[in-house]
């Protein structure tokens, strides 16, 4: 079935790793993601933490989008993305009168009927009951998975997996082989949007998040944000100048880690382009 | 009746015999004072106020009325004043039908302990049917009520 | 054509300073109907209530009113003189021309006329009043107590040594309840075993109380003086008469790993067991869900062993009706688990434990025979942090309410812990320390004060397990809102108190009301704490909100007076002021329709369902009864019923409706 | 803030949350990740907004706190009285901009958060060479990231050409409905 899709900023820039690996997964399933024509940015934190109506309008727009497409779900693998659209969606159902007005600004119609699935969700829905036949190289490492604060939080409107100590993640990865680790960090936040103004800060938050990782012998850590990752790959100079005891964990997308156990290559997961190498096994 | 002097509603209060009743005892011994042309008719608990009371009371001349008792949650057979409530929200309803100002009728809650507050609402009460003025339509009501009583 | 007689009070020159009392009795001595009218200085006097009799007997009265004070003052003094006189005391009315009249109206004409308005609306009603005559219900003089924790206890004995008969059951297989499980009992540090054991045995000794243990209420029916109870009697599996209690079977049963209810978890016990060695009765009963026989149908080793031969498998459940005059509900309360806190662990880390499984494991009786220690790996731990409100005044979690004793036994806890861990660190996690009570802040203050206990005024965001030891994330508010994280070896959880399992159930087959947490409902919160609405249904204890040991105590007394002044008589009288249903000769009966509306009004279950037959036992219609004794007198069931069958007597719509009448025609 | 209605109030017309419910049990501070960085924590920030003072509530807006707070929403998860803290920093910082009273320590976010904006303003999308740059001029931190930017490019990680909505009229004018409309309170 055809089922839209919302890359989002990220994913076509500096997470096209995580795009890729979706697509990837998404044709070995063959799953039908067809991408939302003209879609704009969701305006992430900044837009919230400047302009409510902004931040409502942008997200709005994307919405609508899909629904004059026809598309009655959307994969929205940025956590960060799929946060934003789910609350606005959420809050314009429950105030009719800023519904009104967001439409207003938007011109065009918006029912807010799209169903919005995260990565996780598109692969509990479509995918994981089939994923152990297809299994190739069972994905035998002690991974931690790290859900960060969007995929879970806000629980009233969310509605996914548990609060605190999620769950849904580890699941899947044991359905590739993989041993998830009981670890203390699995929401806690890496430092999101301060990474370019507060480099410092988010090296301190994600620095944490890898070190309890590793030192609970974990061989790799497993996201599902795009954000989670640059800041645990792309900051992990900073991040080890800040631990006394540099980290080499790699981490890789959710993804990645059930494509290279159904045998599709690093290459075409984007493995390669991560800045921490992995060598597993 | 000759227009200088002021006009004097009479007014009547349906209260129960826990709360409102021993509020406006209380109101008595803390010697607060409210007009006279109002008057008060005990009952067990507001819930055994029978509406076709207060219809009987305009058609016998009242200008207004009152009726109040326990406040929620209070009541001494714990439901009755929420029936009565209930009961009134249905009754308003009924009061245009009978060409009464619902103004005429003050709905409150007054507990054992706020004298006070039952001399402010007989008070308020007067000076509001004061407004309204005579209650005169009585006649229909009257009229309305020989046949539900002949329907008995 | 009545003889009405009116006595107008002056009360001194309370009403006589602004109104014209001798007026008033001239004016209403017109009135058609009154024989006879006088106004005095004082009627409530001797002098005064003595011209009422002699009225009533002279001039042969067949009403009488008075015009003085409020009736909530006077009406019993006027009535009983009336009685007195020979004149039924529910002729006599009062009009309240003090309160109501003279005391908030300046003198004058108008407070005058309005005098003589309320005196002349009574009359009217008093016209139409009927003599009545007050309600006798008999009484069964023995008492239905539910629950055998102290609040049980206290009340059977108070009952019991009052000289009446109680019945006494718990659902447990030993009374003692929470209070048994407790180690030391705040603020005095007592041990709560050695001050609860001799009750215990006080009970099951006591010859006015019968002691039904591992049995429940099935189901209540009747009213004050006059209910039936059915009682299960769960099936124990053993014969207790030729069970000496000796204990052997508990030895030698294989099945041994089962969690004990009575160590809140952290030990175990075997399938047939005796849930402590105090225990009241102290012999074993087979719990049949985890018995190897009764799931797998062989083992019987316990039959085997038994040296007289007291186990009986094939033992039913048996149901036993009483007849019972009260209930006294103590059913007590429960507390929530850690698994109940997702931030602390979702209760995955052996090492959160919660209060009552702290008692435990400071009581000598307890599984580490009193020693605190880890129940994880053992170890004795060096660093403790107790969370207060942990559930309690936490709306997110549905209990905004505060369950009252976590403040107090979290400080003996500490208190505990620093005794018994020397050179231990302490930290308590708090929002508010209440402490209200007889040596209870002092007591928290001896914790901090000569205990080294260290509280933090904050709230635990989450616990987690690093290198076996417990992160505690917490804020000190008390320093600006300044994060502190404690690496403990073990945390104890102040998990808040809650209705125990099936209150709901119980309290609708006792009609009984309870709040919206399950707590059963005092008929008042102030002046009728330990009745509830249901006349003869009494509550002590925790099953009304939680409570520390005094209070309960306390409560069980009250409620134990309560019942004992019910049945200090042999005969219940109570005034005659309740709703009746119409009576008509044939072929009408009854002009009620049986639409049992007032069945749905009625807030005590008063109304029944009564069947008239005609001579061959057909049903002819089916009416509706009000039960005397139920019947409190609201009379919402008179503004329901449609048909107007039911009236109330004292405030029947004859009477009303004249008084209305007379009190706007003048 | 000319309208006498006080600031509690104002808050719960604002974003429908009640400061009075919070009770200061520090919940939310002590789960918060970065509280420590805090010049004012979520819980004092709380209490700062239930005083009703002005002092304290332009104390508020000028801290640094109000632009740390990354919205990971761990205070509102763990919150007794389920209170939308995140929602209140989202008004405060709001506020703070339009009163210009942002923190000097905080410029750097308000500077990233600008040119991210515009940089969806000017393509509809996210252009992380433009935001960047945008971003660097308005800080002056020339050097920063001079090391990381390279690899990116290397591995495919950025592209020196935007990529543009088509329908770029529809977001210019998203934009002059929202932030720079003046005449609209933020509701």
């Amino acid at each position: 079935m055809r089922i839209g899709f919302y890359p989002g900023c990220s994913l076509n820039g500096t997470s096209r790793e995580y795009n890729e690996s979706v697509k990837a997964l998404a044709k070995a399933f063959d799953l039908d993601l067809a991408e939302i024509k003209d879609w704009n940015c969701c305006g992430a934190t900044a837009a919230h933490s400047v302009n409510k109506d902004l931040s409502l309008s942008l997200p709005a727009r994307i919405l609508a989008l899909a629904e004059q497409q026809g598309f009655e779900e959307i994969v929205v693998p940025c956590a960060s993305c799929y946060n934003r659209l789910s609350v606005v969606q959420h809050e314009l159902t429950h105030d009719e009168a800023l519904k009104q007005c967001v439409t207003d600004i938007l011109e065009i119609p918006y029912n807010g009927t799209v169903k919005i699935l995260n990565v996780v969700q598109m692969i509990e829905k479509y995918m994981q009951d089939k994923i152990e036949e297809k299994i190739v190289h069972p994905f035998s490492h002690s991974v931690a998975c790290y859900y960060g604060c969007l995929l879970v939080r806000p629980h009233n409107i969310l509605q996914f997996d548990r609060l605190e100590d999620p769950q849904s993640m580890d699941t899947l990865m044991t359905k590739i082989g993989a041993t998830p680790i009981d670890w203390a960090f699995k929401t806690e936040c890496c430092g999101a949007g301060l990474s370019v103004s507060r480099t410092d800060l988010v090296a301190k938050l994600s620095g944490n998040i890898l070190k309890d990782a590793a030192d609970r012998n974990a061989k790799a850590v497993i996201v599902a944000c795009p954000m989670c990752h640059s800041n645990l790959d792309m900051r992990r100079p900073a991040i080890n100048s800040y631990l006394t005891k540099p980290v080499d964990i790699p981490v890789l997308y959710i993804t990645q880690a059930i494509g290279l156990a159904i045998g599709i290559s690093p290459k075409e997961l984007g493995i390669e382009r991560h800045f921490v190498t992995v060598n597993l096994n | 009746m000759d227009n200088i002097t002021e006009f004097e509603p009479k007014i009547v209060a349906f209260v129960c015999n826990w709360c409102t009743y021993a509020g406006a005892d209380l109101t008595g011994t803390s010697r607060l004072k409210y007009a006279t042309n109002f008057k008060i008719i005990r009952f067990p608990c507001t819930g055994r106020i029978d509406y076709m009371l207060l219809l009987k009371a305009f058609a016998e001349g009242a200008d207004g009325i009152i009726v109040s008792g326990c406040h929620p949650n209070d009541c001494h057979y714990t439901s009755g004043n929420f029936h009565a409530r209930r009961r009134w929200v249905v009754f308003r309803g009924l009061l245009d039908f009978f060409g009464i100002d619902v103004r005429r009728i003050c709905f409150s809650w007054v507990s054992a302990a706020e004298g006070g507050k039952w001399a402010d609402l007989v008070n308020s009460t007067v000076a509001e049917i004061r407004e309204l003025g005579a209650y005169k339509e009585y006649q229909k009501v009257a009229g309305y009520l020989e046949k539900e009583e002949c329907n008995e | 054509m009545s003889k009405i007689g009116v006595f107008i009070c002056h009360c001194g020159e309370n009403i006589n300073g602004t109104v014209d009392c001798h007026k008033v009795a001239e004016e209403i001595a017109k009135v058609e109907g009154v024989e006879y009218a006088l106004d005095y200085k004082y009627m409530c006097s001797d002098p005064g209530q003595t011209l009422i009799k002699q009225a009533i007997k002279e001039k042969g009265l067949d009403g009488v009113v008075v015009g003085s004070c409020s009736p909530r003052m006077h009406e019993p003094t006027f009535r009983r003189a009336c009685a007195e006189a020979g004149l039924n005391p529910y002729l006599c009315e009062m009009a309240n021309l003090r309160e109501h009249c003279s005391w908030v109206h300046e003198k004058g004409e108008a407070t005058t006329q309005k005098a003589i308005d309320l005196v002349k609306s009574l009359v009217e009603k008093v016209k139409r009043n009927k003599p009545l005559v007050n309600i006798e219900v008999p009484v069964t003089k023995k008492a239905l107590v539910i629950g055998g924790g102290i609040a049980g206890i206290q009340a059977s004995l108070d009952i019991a040594n009052a000289g009446h008969k109680v019945i006494l059951i718990e659902k447990d297989p030993s009374i003692g309840g929470h209070m048994s499980q407790l180690s030391e009992t705040f603020p005095t540090l007592d041990c709560s075993q050695c001050i609860l054991t001799p009750r215990m045995v006080e009970v099951a000794q006591h010859p006015n109380i019968t002691l039904y243990t591992y049995a429940e209420l099935e189901g209540l029916e009747g009213f004050i003086g006059n209910f039936k109870a059915s009682i299960r009697l769960k099936a124990k599996s053993i014969d207790e008469k030729l069970c000496t209690g000796c204990g052997l079977c508990t030895t030698k049963c294989p099945n041994k790993k089962i969690p004990s209810e009575f160590n809140a978890g952290l030990g175990t016990r075997t399938a047939i067991y005796v849930p402590f060695p105090q225990a009241v009765p102290n012999k074993p009963v087979i719990d049949k869900e985890h018995c190897t026989y009764y799931q797998k149908g062989k083992c019987r080793v316990c039959e085997k062993f038994c040296p007289t031969g007291a186990i009986t498998f094939n033992q039913e459940d048996r149901i036993i009706t009483e007849e019972i005059g009260a209930v006294v509900i103590t059913t007590g309360f429960n507390v929530l688990k850690t698994d109940y806190f997702p931030e602390y662990g979702y209760g995955k880390y052996k090492d959160v434990i919660n209060g009552l499984q702290f008692e435990r494991l400071a009581s000598a009786s307890g599984p580490t025979y009193g020693e605190i220690r880890r129940p994880s790996d053992g170890k004795i731990p060096q660093k403790i942090v107790f969370i207060a409100c942990a559930g309690s005044r936490d709306p997110a979690k549905g209990i905004p309410y505060c369950s009252k004793i976590c403040c107090m036994y979290t400080a003996k806890h500490a208190m505990l812990y620093q005794h018994k861990v020397h050179g231990g660190e302490s930290y308590v996690f708090y929002m508010d320390i209440r402490a209200a009570g007889k040596n209870y802040d002092e007591f928290v203050r001896r914790a901090i004060e000569e205990d080294g206990v260290n509280y933090v005024r904050g709230r635990v965001a989450r616990v987690y397990e690093k290198d076996g030891k417990l992160i505690v994330k917490g804020v000190d508010t008390l320093l600006g809102a300044k994060p502190v994280e404690i690496e403990a070896d073990m945390v104890v959880l102040a998990t808040a108190g809650i209705a125990n399992k099936g209150a709901e159930q119980l309290a609708q087959k006792l009609h009984v009301s309870y709040d919206s947490y399950n707590f059963f409902a005092e008929a008042h919160p102030k002046l009728k704490p330990v009745e509830t609405n249901t006349a003869g249904i009494f509550l002590a204890g925790a099953c009304q909100s939680p409570k520390d040991i005094p209070e309960t105590v306390g409560m069980a007394s009250g409620a134990a007076v309560k019942v004992a002044g019910l049945f200090s008589q042999d005969k219940l009288v109570r005034e005659p002021l309740i709703a009746v249903v119409n009576r008509s000769a044939p072929p009408i009966f009854s002009t009620c329709v049986g639409c049992f509306m007032c069945q749905t009004a009625c807030p005590y279950q008063a109304i029944e369902r009564e069947e008239i037959k005609n001579r061959n036992g057909e049903i002819i219609k089916t009416v509706a009864k009000i039960n005397p004794g139920l019947c409190q007198g609201c009379g919402t069931c008179v503004a329901f019923c449609r048909s107007k069958s039911i009236d109330i007597q004292g405030y029947s719509n004859e009477q009303v409706y004249a008084e209305v009448m007379a009190l706007l025609n003048n | 803030m000319e309208n006498s209605e006080s600031i509690p109030v104002r808050l719960l017309k604002q974003t429908g949350v009640d400061v009075t419910h919070c009770y200061q049990c520090g919940k939310c501070t002590a789960g918060c990740v970065l509280a420590s960085e805090m010049d004012y924590p979520s819980s004092y920030v709380m209490r700062l907004l239930q005083t009703d003072d002005r002092e304290n509530y332009q104390q508020v807006l000028h801290s640094n706190a109000i632009w740390l707070c990354l919205n990971c929403e761990n205070c509102i998860a763990r919150c007794p009285m389920e209170i939308d803290i995140p929602k209140i920093m989202d008004y405060l910082r709001a506020e703070s901009l339009k009163a210009g009273y942002v923190n000097k320590k905080a410029k750097p976010v308000v500077a990233f958060h600008r040119a991210f904006l515009d940089s969806i303003k000017y393509t509809g999308r996210l252009y992380e060479v433009g935001l960047v740059a945008g971003f660097k001029a308005r800080t002056f931190r020339i050097t920063q990231d001079l090391k990381v930017a390279p690899v990116m490019y290397l591995k495919g990680k950025l592209n020196l050409m935007p990529e543009m909505v088509k329908d770029l009229g529809k977001i210019k004018s998203i934009f002059s409905k929202t932030v720079n409309n003046k005449n609209r309170e933020n509701k």
